[in-house]
């Protein structure tokens, strides 16, 4: 059984339809990449899986669990977390606190001791800056804090959108090292990235959003082979 | 020429006819002195809408102007006789600079830190005007108010025993700040102001002078809201501080805006006539019990705000356009 | 304009009240809607209004919201819409002087029994009367009644602490007692106004005792007049009296927020419950019954007022606003209920009754609860009771 | 001496200003509303307050245990049943204007129901302490301020306690400063929201609590303390908890102690105008954080 | 090449707290070039901008635009002088229409509402929103955020023209679209300064770059000179830097 199964949603906003009949699903242990141009709808599918918008046909279901009708927060406590498009961390807290605050789930508030370590060994800047005001870190560290907050909440499906926006190239190289790295340890990752030849280079299989609509969909490497792609997305 | 007898035109234009009408039907000085209020009230809520409209800035001291055009005014009148006609621009031009006196030092301050600001400014208002019975020799009343002097059928002083003339200056009033705000909305201030309502850093990167924009609003809005208390003191002929410029009144301007729709060009006028006739009909219909009145008054408003939180406009844009499209329609059946 | 209609088709009288029927004003409101209402109720019980057949009298209640902009518009609404014969009202001064002047306006006669700002009959007015005593009248008697005390008991008064709201009522107050209190030769040491319904009066108490005044004058509504009290009393101000001037002081509330700290204030005003006057006990005995409290002096004014009115509707035997404003131009009754207020009740050219009896009551525990002791003149003053003069103290 | 009363007087008063300041400073941080209904919900409390003693006697201070959770629950519901439906329609706003409307709607609707249903009348628990005072040769300290002053401390300490370790206090911070990332933390927005409000006006009703042995109640009570707490919570910087204490207590100072050198009503000016060029120097107020706004 | 100078800053400084966000920094930018700045993230390149858009007054030194001290003015009166900037983090006016977004900054020149919907319309084309123009500006993706962002500073018809990563968050097709129209700019005679981390566009487009870490300039060269610097590929690029 998949663990996150997407079936035929559409999602509107008001009159306008941004996701038409997409499906996918992604199993246990994936790294999956969605890939498409800007505004082909990625964030709503990955706003879409939290809940924050609700498809208007289809469902989403999460280990055979239909997940589509939940709120935000109680997809959130199923594991299903998301570090969101441009960061957005709560700026006037401290390293710790914004830390503390991801794992705010029942079940993640359990292990939260032991995950602040694991955040820790895996990114050691962020355990120099334990109490740095969050607003006040250059962008790589933001997106390093970004991603350790959501790795608090304990997720079983972690969804990134465009983590390496704005990032030096190397701090791209880097938070990309840091996924794989999550994903070694059980995480299972569906990753939105416009970095498409690195993003599909880290993953098993990805999907090709254009428009709203799925059109392509394979292994990494079918992917990076495939003329379209290529033209399209690598620039090749 | 062709354009103008298409309904976006000709609606409008039967509205004010019929407005102007209304007089020749209704005979009730009472209704009239209601109407009259309800215009001035629409009024006001414009007025306020071109600083806490279309600029973003929700000034919760609007009293203070309608204060300061009253006061003004009045004490010209009562003092050396000078005709209210004038005093309308010199306690307009007052209150102005009132505007930007407040505006001056509240420029730097955003969202609710600037509300709660004019708040501030508008309480110690009121109170110097509590305490002050005298400015030089000129009485102006301190608490026990001021009272305008009558001097009965006097049109050159804007004093009038029928209501009638009330009732069309109101309406005159109102169909000017309508017709500034229609063009304000299309002009190149009415774009800077909403840039500064939407984003101030974006706008001073745009070259707009955030500043005095703000200002020029402050002033404008001050303006014709200090225009309106000339009004409203040869209208009600008795100025009390608490009333004129406390809470109360700055409040009121404030809720018929917002719940008629603030930042449109007719959403304080629906506002303000909706509320008001709703404010002077239950209070009528409801004043034997103490208190249900305005509870349900509060009621309404609650529920006005729960299920068209962007205003009354809303209620009124959609069936207007249908009826102009509507009317458009047949325009052209007819004409084939 | 008002409605005039010839007197053999007269079923019923209407009568425009205008009153602050919400918002703070709302319990003095509440208290003159009942005074009205127990009069009319008699009115109408015993035959309504004779000489225009037994027409009864029909009252309607307008809330000016204490706004004296509302208390225009409704003054436009009793006389336009509901053709009013005339209009009593309007408790306060600030709504009174406009509204009163929308009457002028249409020739309808305007009946003031409570508001005392001097000005509202000093105005060349013809149609306004009013039955309450004009503020300084009070002030002019408080002054008085210290110099007497001064004197009677030798204990010399030279300074005078002014504590009053700032307010219409206040600052007239303040006008008054500055007049009085020079002519008298008493110094001021403290004119002190404050904002009405303030949140703490502490520091208004701090200064009076650091200045130690002979005298404490107040002029407050209710809940400051019970903060001021309770306030001196935590802080064992001590002068030689405490003197209120009617309104707050004199409101049914102050004594149930103050208890026995207000003992041995004094009070002006021109009516008690123990006055010596034909008729004051059975009236206030029934309000009483019905109400759950006593009358106050505005009560009784707005009680009276409506006995004026019917006697004037009799007098008049019209509608005719003209007619009406002649009969209360030339009211002159000495007789009837409306004794426990004036033995005489007329009215001067301005329209302002003559003569307001005032009368100065002492609070007093009696049997436990406390209870406001006409002291003042000698002559009006309750059997057996006497000043106490100075203030005893708060360690009683 | 009669400096040193009205210090004390001014931090006394200062704290219970501070403690009505703290409910509104807390709506407004987390929610962005300014809540002008606070005043009407501090009558509500005084009034059930003191029918409680009234009819059974209970010491204001005792009526806590009721009126607290009462108070909570009112706000509770008030933000769930009107409250969230505007904001869930102003979504994307940053100050959500409407709600604010709301607000003072309901404000108009609260004060005049008591109205009709309890009348006008002014009500005052006149408990034991309620004229006592502390005399200390010339000085004299209000028993009843004394006590309210200590709750308002307490009240404040706890709070602010409860803001900065606890998970739920944490959360509603988080929510304050981002509501839709919130969501993504697992946080119900929503509930935060009608907990935030709920404390809020349970914060109210205790400063209407210890208000009542010493103040008088009425329909329009409100009306008296919601401005100064207004320019409280601007002064000590929207949002912050201890920008709103102390903020209560400049107010509560400058309002004894200059009035020992003006009238009480310039006062009032003082206060007024020192607060606007203090908001000259200082645009997000003493705590306030610029980067809030 | 005798160009003129447009802009030029000398030893410029600022201090956040104890914080040097840009340190001593002076370069010049000559009329008609196209100039990159680029930089580790917290470099200060932002800064930078704000610094010479007058959002920020420098701590120390002089900004000066053909040669007037335009140091210390406020953000709109350096637009006014032609200016333009555009926002790395986007500020439309969300709730208004794209095309009205754009007339705000056409306004600079015009009083008049119908010039100002021309210029605006034809901004609209180079950028390529016109068949947007009519969506309320929230409702926009990321691109045509960035693309509105640069059509408003367009709008002032500036002299220079600031982009903070506009091409940030495109894919590689978008991308080539977007410097395209970033040529079609440059043609029509504006001298452009932009901040890029998608380092080849950057190189692509720019005559010369800047290379920012901690506040200071490092490097400074042609792109090929610059990205073959030691120092640059430590502190910017990393070592494994050269695959795509
Ligand atoms: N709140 C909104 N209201 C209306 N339309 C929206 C809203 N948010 C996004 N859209 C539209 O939905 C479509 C998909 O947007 P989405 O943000 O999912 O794209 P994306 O693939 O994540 O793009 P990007 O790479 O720019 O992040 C776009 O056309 C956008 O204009
Ligand atoms: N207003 C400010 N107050 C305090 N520090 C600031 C301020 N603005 C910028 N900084 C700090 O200055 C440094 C430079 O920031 P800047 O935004 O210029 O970086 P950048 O080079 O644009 O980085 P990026 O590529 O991530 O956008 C950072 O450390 C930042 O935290
Ligand atoms: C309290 C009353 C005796 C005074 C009256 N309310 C007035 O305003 O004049
Ligand atoms: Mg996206
Ligand atoms: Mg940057």
């Amino acid at each position: 059984m998949a663990l996150l199964e997407i079936d035929n949603i559409s999602v509107y906003y008001g009159e306008m339809c941004v996701l038409r009949d997409v499906s996918a699903q992604i199993d246990s242990g994936e790294i999956i990449c969605v890939v498409g141009a800007n505004g082909a709808g990625k964030s709503t599918l990955i706003n879409t899986i939290s809940g924050l918008l609700k498809p208007k046909t289809g469902k989403i279901l999460f280990n055979g669990e239909v997940i589509s009708k939940l709120e935000p927060y109680q997809i959130v406590e199923k594991g299903v977390i998301q570090v969101p498009e441009g960061r957005r961390l709560f700026p006037n807290m401290s390293v710790e606190e914004n830390l503390l605050i991801g794992s705010y789930t029942p079940t993640s508030r359990k292990k939260r001791k032991e995950n602040m370590e694991k955040v820790f060994t895996l990114l050691p800047r962020l355990a120099e800056r334990r109490k740095q005001i969050a607003r006040t870190m250059s962008g790589g560290e933001q997106q390093m804090l970004a991603i350790g907050r959501a790795l608090m909440a304990d997720p079983k499906l972690l969804m990134l959108d465009e983590p390496s926006l704005g990032l030096a190239p190397k701090m791209v190289s880097h938070v990309l090292e840091l996924i794989q790295n999550i994903a070694a340890q059980g995480v299972t990752i569906l990753l939105v990235e416009q970095n498409v030849y690195h993003a599909l280079k880290l993953c098993n299989r990805g999907y090709v959003l254009e428009n709203g609509s799925i059109t392509l969909m394979g292994t990494a490497e079918e992917l990076l082979n495939n003329p379209h792609v290529k033209k399209a997305y690598l620039g090749l | 020429m062709r354009n103008f007898i298409t309904p976006r035109y000709y609606l409008p234009a039967l509205m004010i006819f019929i407005l102007l009408l209304i007089p020749l039907f209704i005979s009730s000085p009472y209704i009239l002195h209601i109407m009259a209020m309800v215009l001035f009230w629409a009024y006001l809520a414009s007025a306020w809408n071109i600083v806490g409209g279309f600029a973003g800035q929700l000034s919760l001291g609007h009293g203070v102007y309608v204060a300061a055009g009253a006061y003004v005014s009045s004490l010209l009148f009562a003092n050396i006789g000078l005709s209210p006609w004038f005093g309308m621009i010199i306690g307009g031009l007052v209150a102005a600079l009132l505007g930007v006196i407040v505006g001056y030092p509240t420029l730097r301050l955003r969202g609710a830190y600037y509300a709660l600001a004019t708040v501030g400014f508008a309480e110690g208002f009121r109170v110097i005007l509590i305490n002050t019975t005298k400015i030089g020799s000129w009485h102006t009343g301190g608490a026990e108010g001021f009272l305008v002097p009558l001097l009965g059928d006097a049109p050159q002083h804007m004093q009038f025993m029928s209501k009638v003339p009330y009732y069309y200056l109101a309406l005159v009033l109102l169909l000017i700040i309508v017709g500034f705000s229609f063009w304000l909305d299309r002009s190149k201030l009415g774009y800077y102001l909403t840039a500064i309502r939407e984003d101030e850093d974006a706008a001073l990167a745009l070259g707009i002078n955030t500043a005095r924009a703000k200002l020029i609003a402050a002033a404008l809005s001050a303006f014709f809201t200090g225009v309106g208390g000339v009004y409203y003191a040869q209208l009600i002929r008795y100025l009390e501080p608490n009333a004129i410029a406390g809470a109360i009144m700055s409040n009121q301007i404030v809720f018929l805006a917002i719940v008629g729709g603030r930042g449109t060009v007719l959403g304080p006028v629906i506002g303000g006539i909706f509320l008001t006739i709703i404010g002077e009909m239950t209070r009528i219909l409801f004043d034997q019990v103490m208190g249900l009145h305005l509870f349900l008054y509060g009621i309404i408003v609650v529920l006005f705000v729960i299920f068209k939180p962007r205003g009354l406009i809303e209620l009124v844009e959609k069936p207007y356009e249908k009826l102009v499209k509507m009317l458009n329609g047949r325009r052209v059946e007819g004409a084939s | 304009s008002g409605g005039g209609k010839s007197s053999g088709e007269v079923k019923e009288i209407k009568i425009g009240n205008i009153l602050p029927l919400s918002g703070s004003a709302a319990p003095v409101g509440k208290i003159g809607q009942q005074a009205r209402d127990m009069a009319v109720e008699e009115i109408n019980a015993a035959g309504g209004i004779k000489s225009l057949g037994g027409a009864k009298i029909k009252m309607i209640y307008a809330d000016s919201k204490g706004d004296p902009a509302t208390g225009v518009a409704e003054a436009e609404r009793l006389i336009t819409q509901e053709r009013v014969a005339l209009i009593t009202g309007a408790y306060q001064s600030g709504v009174t002087l406009p509204a009163t002047e929308v009457a002028e306006r249409y020739k309808v006669p305007f009946v003031c029994p409570v508001p005392s700002e001097d000005v509202i009959t000093e105005r060349g007015f013809k149609y306004v009367f009013r039955l309450a005593e004009k503020t300084t009248w009070r002030n002019r008697e408080q002054v008085r009644f210290i110099q007497d005390m001064a004197k009677k008991f030798g204990t010399p008064v030279k300074t005078v602490a002014l504590i009053y709201e700032n307010t219409a009522w206040g600052q007239g107050a303040v006008k008054g007692w500055e007049k009085y209190l020079k002519e008298a030769g008493l110094k001021i040491v403290l004119k002190e106004p404050y904002p009405a319904n303030s949140s703490d009066l502490t520091p208004v108490v701090l200064k009076v005792k650091q200045l130690k005044p002979d005298v404490i004058m107040m002029c407050s509504y209710v809940s400051d007049a019970a903060l001021l009290t309770n306030t001196f009393a935590e802080h064992k101000v001590k002068p030689l009296a405490f003197i209120g001037t009617s309104g707050g002081f004199a409101d049914p509330v102050y004594f149930k927020t103050t208890g026995d700290n207000s003992e041995y204030f004094f009070d002006i005003s021109t009516w008690e419950p123990d006055v010596n006057r034909p008729f004051s006990k059975e009236v206030n005995e029934k309000f009483k019954q019905k109400y759950g409290y006593p009358m106050n002096a505005e009560a009784v004014k707005a009680y009276t007022a409506m006995y004026v009115i019917k006697d004037a509707l009799e007098r008049a035997g019209s509608l005719d606003p003209e007619a009406i404003r002649k009969a209360l131009a030339e009211t002159k009754l000495t007789s009837g209920v409306t004794q426990m207020y004036a033995s005489e009740i007329i009215f001067d050219e301005s329209g302002q009754m003559v003569n307001a009896p005032l009368i100065i009551s002492q609070f007093r525990k009696i049997n436990g609860k406390m209870e406001r002791v006409t002291v003042w003149p000698e002559k009006e003053a309750r059997p057996g009771w006497k000043p106490v003069w100075p203030f005893p103290g708060w360690d009683k | 001496m009669g400096v040193l009363s009205s210090i004390i007087n001014g931090i006394l008063m200062g704290g219970v200003y501070g403690l009505l300041a703290m409910g509104l400073t807390l709506i407004f941080g987390i929610m962005k509303i300014i809540n002008f209904a606070h005043g009407a919900f501090l009558m509500v409390a005084m009034i059930l307050s003191y029918w409680l003693w009234k009819i059974m006697g209970l010491d204001p201070y005792l009526s806590i245990i009721i009126i607290a959770p009462l108070m909570f629950l009112l706000g509770y519901l008030t933000q769930r049943f009107t409250i969230k439906p505007v904001l869930d329609a102003e979504k994307d706003v940053r100050e959500p204007i409407g709600a604010l409307l709301l607000t003072a709607g309901l404000a108009v609707a609260i004060e005049n129901f008591i109205l009709m249903v309890f009348g006008a009348d002014y009500l005052m628990a006149k408990t034991a302490y309620s004229g006592a005072s502390i005399n200390i040769s010339s000085l004299s300290i209000s028993v009843p301020r004394l006590y309210a002053f200590v709750t308002s401390l307490v009240v404040a300490f706890l709070f602010y306690q409860f803001l900065i370790k606890t998970e739920l206090g944490r959360a509603m911070r988080a929510t304050g400063q981002d509501r839709g990332v919130a969501l993504l933390m697992g946080i119900n927005v929503s509930k935060v929201y009608s907990i935030a409000f709920g404390i809020g006006t349970a914060l109210a009703g205790l400063a209407g609590i210890v208000l009542i042995p010493f103040y008088y109640a009425h329909p329009s009570v409100g009306a008296v303390f919601i401005t100064k707490a207004f320019i409280i919570v601007v002064l000590g910087g929207l949002g912050s908890v201890h920008g709103a204490l102390v903020g209560g207590l400049i107010i509560g100072l400058i309002e004894s102690v200059a009035a020992q050198y003006m009238t009480a009503t310039w006062t009032a000016i003082l206060i007024y105008f020192a607060f606007l060029a203090f908001l000259l120097l200082k645009p997000s107020g003493l705590f306030g954080s610029r980067y809030e706004w | 090449m005798p160009a003129k100078v447009l802009l030029e800053l000398k030893n410029v400084t600022i201090k956040f707290g104890g914080l040097t966000a840009v340190s001593d920094l002076s370069f010049k930018l000559f009329e008609g070039e196209i100039v990159g700045l680029i930089g580790p993230n917290g470099a200060g390149k932002t800064t930078v901008f704000n610094l010479i858009s007058g959002v920020y007054r420098p701590t120390e030194g002089e900004i000066y635009l053909n040669g007037e001290n335009i140091t210390g003015l406020k953000p709109f009166q350096i637009c006014h002088r032609g200016i333009g900037r555009t926002f790395q983090v986007v500020r439309p006016f969300g709730g208004k229409s794209v095309l009205y977004n754009v007339m705000v900054g056409a306004f600079l020149r015009t009083n008049d509402t119908r010039k100002s919907r021309e210029k605006a319309l034809e901004v609209l084309q180079l950028v390529g929103l016109y068949n947007k123009k009519d969506v309320l500006a929230k409702n926009l993706t990321i691109v045509d955020r960035k693309r509105l962002e640069v059509a408003k500073a367009l709008a002032t018809e500036p002299k220079l023209l600031l982009l903070d990563e506009v091409l940030a968050g495109l894919n590689p097709a978008e991308v080539d679209e977007a410097v395209e129209m970033i040529r079609q700019i440059h043609k029509s005679g504006i001298t452009i300064l932009l901040i890029e981390h998608v380092l080849k566009a950057a190189m692509a487009l720019s005559q010369r770059i800047m290379v920012l870490d901690y506040g200071k300039k490092i490097a400074e060269g042609s792109p090929e000179e610059v990205t073959s610097n030691p120092e640059v590929i430590k502190a910017y690029l990393g070592d494994n830097y050269g695959i795509a």
